[in-house]
């Protein structure tokens, strides 16, 4: 299942519907706004997008590493330091293939899913991966 | 159908509908919102009235080349979308 | 924290556990039994020496990759098929460094830990890694 | 002490006292356990006398070489832990 959400994400939650009986490993990837001198992080997406984009890698690496789950789900809004913004669940029948998948997958979307990041601290703010203030 | 997003939506809007003469391409369109907003023209324009490097478009959700589809034509309907670089790393 | 144990494993009190506002990375790998026409699988451990080499890997991998928390939890006694074995949860600045503690400690694991898994099913019973029958 | 893991374990019990001679080695030792036992002697032993493969030995919890350390003397109160190869993949 793929969603991008404003609400908290529960690890648990998504462990437990990735899970089968011919899955003996499961890698997941959880990533938080990391206390760097911010305060917060806004995440926007362009959300139609975005979700065809997921749904693009997770059949890839579906494919790609035999996966037999893959559990993405990408928050929204303003978070604080320490939540989370991203978790992804693979489960495979072996560890190889379960630690490729979620790499990819994370690798992927950073790359190529329309979302961006705000960083808002002491220092003013700042688009994520935007070198020149665009008119400012 | 015009969507902007990130820095682009702080100068834009996050979605406004703009009337184009037929034939316009999305060079034209984004001449337009340049003319009607000095801080979008500065955004994403260098002085030479190029298209920077960090805006990226979308037609219809599918990435489009800003260099080699700026002379493409827009059709009735059409969304196109205006963003900076994706959040990367 | 390191632990050989009987009891059930819990990736949400692991994951909290590891939680830490410098790290925007986590990474997590869960190993089940899978069900390989096996009915269950007994782990045998010589507790006190796997103890010891598990801390050896975590302070390994905490140097070599700069994590911030590691947590191993490792599973003793009779599993069924589904059930977890093995949970590893490794924290760390930034997604490169936890995916390579994650995966170092499971490979370590894998080579070092006195762990043995005796796979019991239909065909019979069988330890798994040792191709000759001791005496059988 | 003696501890027996896995197999082995099914073989010779979890752990046992052994008395030995002064200066008996770990080889002295395995031989005597053999010889109580005929179904460690053809489990840990080949035809030729020599230790198996899959026979993994441990004195106070530190791996030694199965080949090279047969010799060591054992010391009053050391632990030999017996086992074969470890889970793996």
């Amino acid at each position: 299942m793929i969603e991008i959400t404003e609400e908290e994400l529960s690890m648990e939650e998504l462990i437990k519907r990735a899970r089968s009986k011919d899955a003996g490993a499961m890698v997941t990837f959880l990533g938080s706004v990391r206390d760097d001198g911010i305060e917060r992080l806004e995440v926007e997406a362009f959300r139609e997008a975005a979700l065809a984009e997921l749904e693009s890698i997770q059949r890839e690496a579906t494919s790609r590493f035999a996966l037999k789950a893959v559990e993405i789900v990408h928050r929204t809004g303003t978070l604080a330091v320490g939540e989370s913004i991203v978790a992804i669940v693979c489960s495979a029948g072996h560890r190889e293939e379960a630690f490729s998948g979620c790499r990819y997958i994370i690798e992927e979307l950073k790359k190529r899913a329309p979302l961006w990041k705000k960083e808002l601290g002491e220092r003013g703010e700042h688009w994520v991966g935007q070198d020149e203030p665009a008119g400012k | 159908m015009v969507l902007a997003f990130a820095s682009f939506r702080e100068i834009l809007g996050k979605e406004r509908e703009i009337c184009l003469v037929e034939g316009a391409t999305v060079r034209d369109l984004l001449e337009e919102l340049a003319a009607a907003r000095p801080a979008f023209n500065e955004a994403a324009f260098d002085d030479t009235g190029a298209l920077r490097d960090y805006v990226l478009l979308m037609v219809n959700r599918k990435r489009i080349d800003p260099i080699l589809d700026l002379s493409r034509p827009l059709q009735d309907g059409d969304e196109l979308a205006i963003f900076p670089p994706l959040a990367g790393g």
